[in-house]
């Protein structure tokens, strides 16, 4: 086990610096500088080619990135200009933020799209899987920074329950509770879209187990229904929702951004379109190295899950 | 073509959808014809008009503009736009996937590895930096959404054509001469095409939802032009004072990707080939009993196991398929009844049915009794009937890596089936179980407690089947074709140690098998099944030596023996008929050479005489 | 002496497992020890073996669906090469094991027929048509299955459809993989008694492979039989099953179900093949084997005759 | 079977909890009003940098404005310099050398002294590649003082600035946050991090920066002016223009700033106040005046008359806004020409212009940005201006832009590539703007900001004359000319000087706007 997560590990380095090569690339298809994003009004040709000096990008593109990639590799993630501070502090606090609410989506998408779709595959067709099956579809036809807005709308500006935007109080202390507060909104946003198609797939990965010759063993021995259910087709079932959590992760991990932005969340999906619109190279670089380390590393954690849930993949 | 609209429209829901999503486009066609205002004529001291406000139905925006005729613009803009974008991600997606599964080795590693990139990037973010770097407009926004949505595709085709290219037919493909390029057209595209489709279908609605999320961030549809996503940030402003301009938009886009997520889902259903035959239903726990005239709870047992008229059915739409119809049997104690017959011929579902195990929908008991020493168990309510299950009754099935539950460990699986019936210490029911394991003599028992079912060869499997069957000494076993999976050496094993166990422990086993050289060798009678019915019955010995059906008589003909040299086979001309058009009188009548016209006019009973009895009007030989 | 119909010399086959990267050299897993057979025209040679034994992977080597690791493979005393369908496709053809799998479901028949027809003869519409209706008669097909699609077949008439495809080429040689173990018993006898017709009615010789002894012998001249890629024992059908020299024919034959021999277990030792990753140094049969030797454990036995017309790789053969 | 089991109820258990929590939070008497004392501000952005020297966005100015002093400033509602850290200065006779006398005993919040040496160290920081601070940079505005050949401290409370040539808004400039003075002592010891560690005189002094929650400044109980109302300030940081609409109408902020204008009708009740002050401000198209269409003057005019902009202030700019009459904003009250008036909105006036131009339908590419400092709402006054002029018979297409591009396509100039583009300028000198703007010797291929090519000799010699005069009254003579020949050649299409605005809770008082666009909160409260 040991030895395959380090193989996966060693295996995931080509495909993250492969991404920081298209990264590279296509910033530097984008037109604009850096310069001109400081300067504003007043980036003149001749004022930004002084300040893009000052800045060290007048040297070619192929050398600059092999400089960031050395810097890169001894932890030096350079400097952002447009935060004139460096990248890396910048990215571990947005980062932690972004973690946090994904976490939190992703653990409402998991915990709720699997109960959700389990009882609607074990009430097939009743009410619950009805009523399910609808909100399921709300769920995922509803445009995610729509329904953000919306619930801004009535629960912070109408009914005042919760918070509008933040991450914390401004003032007082940064408690759990706080925290929860603020993130009920955001986190439920986000996740509706990835709950709905987890719950979806999971009440048609259950439907499908529960037609399984070992479903129909379990009843032989005189198994219960909610035994067959929660015990045996449940975890027969993980075995194909794992990787739809995965592949949900990347999708929450990016729908932060509209999120993010709608609720003011400091996290790094919003920090990453600041920087592409302003041209910072390195905070984008940086921080879409580690957002898709962080997938990579997620995928790696859901395929070693699987090969524990499952005993038939060899890990 | 009909079979599939027919399949669509029963679904209410995409039918429903498919409604829904037909007006919309319709109205997005005829959209330039409509009396509609100006979409782009601002009127800025009109602005946030509410909704019915004279001349403006839906009321105005920022600018004072019609919302009806910018949102019916719109969403003829942002339809088309989605549909582009699924239709040019399916294209690439589908090229990549085709080719990574096809090709396999390198190839599809190197793809990939390319996808995965592709996928660790967040898809906003490359979307915004693919529109960043060319630019903003629809078309833009286009290319950005469509490049982020081809690994969806690829990685979905290319799982599908790993499966296809591992089918024998690619290899067929191979065989006539067929070149890569030829053989991924004609015969790879085809079957990979429905999935598209499907995959297309529900992939649209994503689309519209992700444009509209890059015109929500201003790199959409270029001012004045409205697409639904810009429509809704450029009221994003106005949430507060003027709600409306925000849900008329969202709204539509809400329906738009509701709409075609239904008829997504309508559509990926009826294209499962497996939901015509009601296979994705979920089976309940028992299966669905509709007795006309529910037999007596109790009568005098005969045997420990007697089957009264036993009748199940599989109903799939219209048709009614008679697998089993009104089997008696009566299994003694200690005896081995052999059941015997070809695939189809109702011997699984007649064993399956005793303890309500067929799944259901789509199979409903119709008729008759299972009983218990006297105790119909089909009139059970389901929690004594399930107090039954594997306690009483034990069953031991076909292919036991399917059967067996693969997540979990043997040792499990046994205690568990222990300890739904009974509270036993784990530590003693493991002691239990590995004693069984011991008695089917499992070599190292101890380390195959814990051994998961693949890590067992079949013939190991099947032991730990028949020693899961007896951790609670039922009086009954039905061992439904218990070695027909293995290999001749492991079978010969497994039958002796059936053998072994029952004279041991005094076990009534229902044996069912295709195989009459191992009913001869292990059941001490036999009944043979025939298009759902028995048609013969007796002690094997007396069947063996001479059977009186015809049909027994060259079922027996037809099978080659060892040891009995090259030769000419007695086959049995035509095919068994299908359970849902059997023909009147004698099912096997139309493939028999002793066959006369009255033998297909009315149903023909089962003759009995002393031990033997046989459903024929001119058996082979008088029973005595 | 003729020249053989189809002869292998040293055939193979070996394929890497294991990742590589982090687990060094990948280790070679041998499915296929070297094996050297002869048929000869007109024969069936009937090949027998259970799960495992490689009896699947000899057939596709043999057309060319996977290359040999080492050996040859001479048809008519010339080599065979695969690569040129139009040749090979002629000389050597394929039924395969799962009628329905080999037909591909969203074609019809006639287009399945026709494929190689078109690309390997370029025949036109009319030639194509002739030669598919003759085929389909001989088979006892209706012509008007070929417009239908594969679901809409039994298994006895789409296995009746892989022999008529197999057909269309006139190949001297069949390769039958298989070919009745998905049929039900009263339609297998169908299918082995039309196999028998067509062979006399073409002159075809037959690579039968099966892993059920009565089937194999009730069809085969000679019989081949295989343990663990390993040819254990070759000869005569008449008496290989009755006189074998090899002790695990001898356990095949005596564990076939036959009625009125008593239930006995063949052997207690557990049927368990050696871990292809592991193989044993001596005979792969040797863990099961009632005379095993310490010979039996060290040195892999060769193939040497022990009756006129039976040769077996074993180093204590019954004589016959 | 058996440790799974234990995981999955683990697992079940802990999401219940955490629900459970979440509820109970749900149900907790929300919203604590902000402390007494401490005002809590929405800002528009996370700030860059507080370094005075570094930053240049608004934004950061809001902040250090109030942690930081200048030598001079501009004095409550004008634009008009007056003393500030210096108690005086005199200007020689050529106008070359500026002689600051500065305020005794005043000490940086660090507790260093600020002196002459401070003043030379900030200005020198920033000039000078060789100055050993040079790399806490870098310092895009510093040519704002590119014109300063020397600064010397002859004693610890004279500063002396050397010009190279005459330079009037330099005085104007130095009351600008690039002109304000940094401690030497803060700069050394944060180096490059000075800018999230600022130091300096104000009113206020840093307190904490929570990157993306919040920057609070606490009280300067010592500062030279008198000490400040409020007992601390915070800025939070909220980018989304709804999102802080909404969170003010939450009641999580007490002063909102940058109002959109659709929102305004929200607060126009007794529970909060609207401050707006007219700033100098100048939002309108630069037209392309070398090629296409507008190479025609009377095609220019007949834009100018064309667009309503007493619509686009009152209904798209909800009246954040006023006519924009010329070059010059009117916020620059002695420099302005009261004879200029705006371009009265006239389709068939510019219909006829258009007819008499032989262009009745000229076809115009529009470049319009979506967002950008001062910019306003640009999409949607873009598209009303469009709509405008499609109803006289132009011919518009819209290219919309993020605003980096947007800078990237328009600064390098129009040629070749649109007839037509938006823009606006903040400037606190009535010479910035058309100097920078719509001199000849301003083309782009020469640095300057002409992107319209707009070259008219006469022009140039006035803007070139008031730059070195050191008189406000002939200055404000040239600038007057100036803007009466600019009116007619209609460079440009003039249409909105923005009024900036705020919104504060009924209890903030004393919350007042500045026509430089600097927010100073020294005399702000809450009841």
């Amino acid at each position: 086990m040991g030895r395959y997560i380090l193989y996966r590990l060693l295996s995931a380095v080509p495909v993250v610096l492969g991404i920081t090569v298209i990264v590279f690339f296509i910033m530097s298809l984008i037109p604009g500088d850096p310069a001109t994003a400081i300067l504003g009004a007043y980036a003149s040709p001749e004022n930004v080619a002084r300040l893009n000096a000052d800045l060290g990008l007048d040297k070619p593109m192929v050398q600059r990135y092999f400089i960031w990639l050395g810097n890169m590799l001894t932890g030096d993630f350079g400097r952002s200009f447009s935060l004139n501070r460096p990248v890396l502090d910048e990215i571990l606090e947005r980062f932690s933020a972004t973690l946090i609410l994904a976490g939190v989506s992703l653990l409402i998408c998991a915990v709720l799209g699997i109960v959700a779709g389990v009882v609607s595959a074990a009430r097939q067709y009743g009410l619950a899987d009805k009523a399910i099956t609808l909100a399921v579809l709300v769920g995922i036809s509803i445009p995610s920074f729509f329904l953000g807005m919306l619930l801004i709308l009535i629960f912070a500006v109408q009914l005042r329950w919760l918070p509008v935007s933040g991450m914390y109080e401004v003032y007082g202390g940064r408690t759990l509770v706080d925290l929860l507060r603020h993130i009920i909104l955001p986190a439920t946003a986000l996740a509706a879209v990835a709950t709905g198609v987890v719950a979806r797939l999971s009440r048609g990965a259950m439907l499908e187990v529960l037609r399984q010759d070992y479903i129909r063993t379990a009843r032989a021995k005189g198994v219960s229904e909610t035994g067959v259910i929660w015990r045996h087709a449940l975890r027969a079932a993980m075995v194909s929702i794992i990787p739809v959590l995965g592949i949900q992760a990347g999708f929450v991990l990016s729908g932060a951004v509209y999120i993010e932005v709608v609720f003011q969340w400091p996290g790094v999906g919003r920090m990453l379109v600041d920087a592409i619109l302003k041209r910072d190279l390195l905070l984008v670089q940086g921080g879409v190295t580690f957002v898709a380390a962080c997938y990579v590393l997620f995928n790696i954690i859901v395929d070693v899950a699987q090969s524990l849930i499952d005993p038939r993949i060899k890990a | 073509m009909r079979l599939f609209l027919t399949l669509l429209f029963r679904n209410r829901l995409a039918a429903l959808g498919a409604v829904l999503l037909l007006a919309l486009v319709l109205l997005c066609l005829v959209v330039p014809l409509l009396p509609l205002a100006d979409p782009n004529v601002t009127d800025t001291p009109n602005k946030f008009l509410r909704p019915f406000s004279e001349g403006h139905l839906l009321g105005t925006d920022h600018l004072g503009r019609d919302l009806l005729s910018r949102l019916l613009w719109g969403t003829r803009l942002s339809l088309a736009v989605g549909v582009a974008a699924a239709a040019a991600a399916a294209f690439f997606g589908t090229l990549i996937g085709i080719c990574a599964g096809y090709f396999g080795g390198w190839i599809d590693n190197g793809l990939m590895r390319l996808i995965d990139m592709i996928m660790a990037f967040p898809y906003i973010l490359l979307a915004l930096a693919i529109v960043a770097a060319l630019g903003p407009g629809m078309l833009n926004a286009l290319i950005a959404v469509a490049a982020v949505n081809v690994p969806f595709f690829a990685r979905n085709i290319r799982g599908i054509s790993v499966g296809l290219t591992a089918r024998e037919f690619i290899d067929a493909a191979r065989l006539s001469g067929q070149g890569h390029a030829r053989i991924i057209v004609t015969e790879l595209l085809p079957n990979v095409l429905p999935v598209i489709i499907v995959a297309i279908s529900t992939t649209i609605g994503w689309m519209v939802l992700e444009t509209a999320g890059l015109s929500f961030l201003g790199l959409g549809s270029q001012p004045p032009q409205a697409d639904l996503g810009s429509m809704l940030g450029e009221a994003r402003a106005a949430l507060i004072a003027a709600p409306h301009t925000l849900i008329v938009p969202g709204a539509m886009i809400f329906v738009i990707v509701m709409s075609i997520n239904l008829l997504g889902d309508g559509l990926r259903d009826a294209l499962d080939p497996r939901l015509r035959s009601g296979a994705l239903a979920r089976p309940s726990p028992v299966t669905r009993i509709a007795r006309p005239a529910p037999p007596p709870a109790e009568t005098p047992a005969r045997g420990v196991l007697d089957l009264d008229g036993l009748t199940t059915r599989f109903e799939v739409g219209a048709q009614v398929y008679k697998a089993v119809s009104d089997v008696s049997l009566t299994l003694g104690k200690g005896e081995c009844l052999g059941l015997i017959g070809e695939s189809g011929s109702g011997k699984s579902v007649t064993a399956l049915s005793v303890t309500g195990l067929v799944a259901s929908p789509p199979g409903v008991i119709a008729g008759g009794a299972a009983r218990l020493d006297g105790v119909d168990l089909l009139s059970l309510p389901y929690r004594d009937l399930r107090g039954l299950r594997g306690r009483r009754i034990a069953y031991i099935f076909q292919d036991p890596l399917s059967t067996l539950h693969p997540l979990y460990r043997i040792g499990d699986q046994m205690v568990e089936a222990i300890r739904v019936h009974r509270k036993m210490p784990l530590a003693e029911a493991r002691a239990r179980c590995l004693d069984l394991l011991r008695t089917v003599q499992i070599p190292n028992a101890e380390s195959r407690l814990s051994a998961y079912p693949h890590e067992l060869s079949g013939g190991m499997r099947q032991r730990v089947g028949i020693a899961m069957a007896l951790v609670n000494d039922p009086e009954v076993i039905i061992a439904d074709e218990p070695t027909t999976a293995l290999d001749v050496t492991v079978q010969a094993q497994v039958l002796a140690l059936l053998d072994r166990l029952r004279r041991e422990r005094g076990l009534s086993i229902l044996f069912i098998t295709h195989d009459f050289g191992v009913v001869g060798q292990l059941c001490d009678r036999v009944a043979v099944m025939y298009a759902g019915q028995i048609v013969e019955e007796g002690p094997t010995a007396s069947i063996l030596a001479a059977p009186a059906h015809p049909y027994t008589r060259r079922l027996i003909a037809c099978v080659p023996e060892l040891g009995g040299g090259r030769r000419q086979l007695a086959a049995i001309p035509g095919l068994p008929p299908a359970v849902n058009r059997l023909p009147a009188g004698c099912a096997f009548a139309p493939r028999c050479d002793r066959a006369r016209p009255d033998c297909q006019r009315d149903p023909i009973a089962l003759r009995v005489s002393g031990p033997r009895a046989a459903r024929c009007l001119y058996p082979e030989e008088a029973l005595s | 002496m003729t020249t053989p119909a189809l002869q292998v010399d040293g055939l193979s086959k070996s394929f890497p497992v294991g990742r590589g990267l982090l687990r060094g050299a990948t280790t070679m897993v041998h499915a296929l020890q070297p094996l050297s057979l002869e048929v000869r025209p007109g024969e069936t040679l009937g090949i027998v073996g259970e799960s495992g034994c490689g009896k699947t992977t000899l057939a596709r080597m043999l057309v060319g669906l996977s290359q040999p690791s080492t050996g040859t493979i001479l048809i008519d005393g010339k080599p065979l090469d695969t690569s040129d369908r139009r040749v090979s496709s002629q000389q050597i053809q394929y039924v395969f094991q799962d009628p329905i799998s080999s037909l591909n479901p969203r074609k019809t028949i006639r287009q399945t027929m026709e494929t190689p027809l078109r690309i390997l003869f370029g025949m036109d519409a009319a030639a194509r048509t002739a030669r598919i209706h003759e085929v389909f008669e001989a088979v006892n097909l209706r012509p008007e299955f070929l417009d239908r699609y594969p679901h809409e077949f039994s298994g006895g008439q789409a296995q009746r459809i892989g022999i008529a495809r197999a057909l269309l080429a006139r190949p001297k040689i069949i390769v039958l993989d298989e070919p009745v173990s998905a049929l039900d018993v009263s339609v297998q006898a169908q299918v082995l008694n039309l196999l028998a017709d067509l062979k006399t009615q073409y002159g075809l010789t037959y690579l039968f492979i099966s892993h059920d002894l009565a089937v194999i012998e009730a069809v085969s001249d000679r019989i081949a039989v295989l343990y663990f890629g390993t040819l254990v024992e070759i000869g005569a059908a008449d008496r290989i099953f009755a006189r074998p020299s090899h002790p695990y024919t001898r356990l095949l034959a005596r564990s076939a179900p036959v009625v009125g021999r008593p239930l006995a277990p063949q052997d207690t030792a557990g049927a368990e093949l050696p871990d292809p990753l592991n193989p044993p140094p001596g005979c792969a049969f040797a863990q099961r084997c009632p005379k095993v030797s310490q010979l039996c454990r060290t040195k892999v036995p060769q193939l040497q005759e022990t009756g006129e017309t039976q040769r077996a790789a074993c180093h204590h053969p019954d004589q016959t | 079977m058996r440790p799974q089991r234990l995981t999955r109820r683990a697992v079940l258990l802990s999401s219940a909890t955490a629900l459970i929590v979440a509820a109970t939070g749900l149900r907790a008497p929300v919203l604590a009003q902000t402390p007494p004392g401490v005002l809590i501000l929405g800002q528009v952005a996370e700030p860059k940098t507080l370094d005075p020297q570094a930053a240049t966005a608004a934004n950061d100015f809001r902040i250090s404005v109030n942690v930081f002093d200048g030598l001079v400033r501009f004095r409550d509602g004008t634009l008009e310099v007056e003393p500030a850290l210096a108690h005086s200065y005199d200007i020689s006779g050529d106008g070359k050398t500026y002689t600051f006398h500065l305020r005794e005993g005043i000490k940086f919040h660090d507790g260093s002294d600020f002196n002459a040496e401070a003043v030379k160290f900030t200005f020198e920081r920033m000039l000078k590649k060789d100055h050993p601070y040079a790399d806490t940079g870098p310092f895009p505005l510093a040519f704002f003082f590119s014109s300063v050949a020397s600064v010397e401290a002859p004693d610890a409370l004279t500063a002396v600035f050397t010009l190279t040539e005459p330079y009037a808004p330099f005085l104007a400039n130095l009351a600008t946050p690039t002109g304000y003075i940094v401690s030497p002592a803060a700069v050394a010891q944060h180096g490059a991090d000075f800018g999230r560690n600022p130091s300096g005189t104000g009113p206020f002094k840093f307190a904490e920066w929570r990157a993306n929650e919040m920057v609070a400044i606490e009280k300067n109980p010592d500062y030279w002016d008198g000490a400040p109302a409020s007992e601390a300030i915070v800025f939070r940081p909220i980018t989304d223009a709804n999102t802080r609409t909404a969170e003010m109408l939450a009641g999580g902020l007490d002063i909102m700033v940058e109002v959109p204008p659709v929102t305004l009708s929200q607060f126009r009740n007794d529970q909060y106040t609207i401050v707006e002050a007219a700033g100098a401000h100048l939002w309108f198209l630069i037209l392309n005046c070398k090629d296409g269409a507008f190479a025609d003057k009377r095609v220019r005019q007949a834009a100018n008359y064309a667009v309503n902009k007493e619509a686009l202030v009152n209904n798209v700019l909800e009246g954040t806004a006023t006519v924009a009459a010329g070059p010059t904003p009117a916020a620059f009250n002695w420099a302005v020409n009261p004879d200029v008036t705006p371009y009265p909105y006239d389709p068939e006036k510019a219909r006829a212009l258009l007819a008499e131009a032989g262009t009745p339908n000229p076809k115009i590419t529009f470049f319009v940005t979506e967002g950008g400092s001062g910019m306003l709402d640009p999409v949607a006054m873009g598209t009303a201006i469009q709509a405008d002029l499609a109803a006289v018979g132009f011919d518009v297409t819209i290219q919309t832009y993020e605003w980096n591009t947007f800078l990237d396509q328009v600064n390098p100039g129009l040629s070749g590539k649109a007839d037509m583009a938006e823009m606006a300028w903040m400037t606190n000198d009535p010479d910035t703007l058309p100097y920078l703007a719509l001199r000849a010797e301003a083309f782009p291929d020469k640095g300057g900001f002409n992107s319209g090519y707009y070259a008219n000799p006469e022009v140039d010699e006035l803007l070139n004359r008031a730059r070195v005069s050191t008189d406000q009254a002939e200055r404000a003579e040239l600038y007057k000319k100036m803007q009466v020949i600019v009116h007619d050649d209609a460079p440009w299409l003039f249409v909105a000087n923005w009024k900036q605005n705020a919104v504060a809770t009924a209890a903030v008082k004393g919350l007042v706007l500045q026509p430089s666009f600097l927010l100073t909160l020294k005399n702000v409260s809450k009841a």
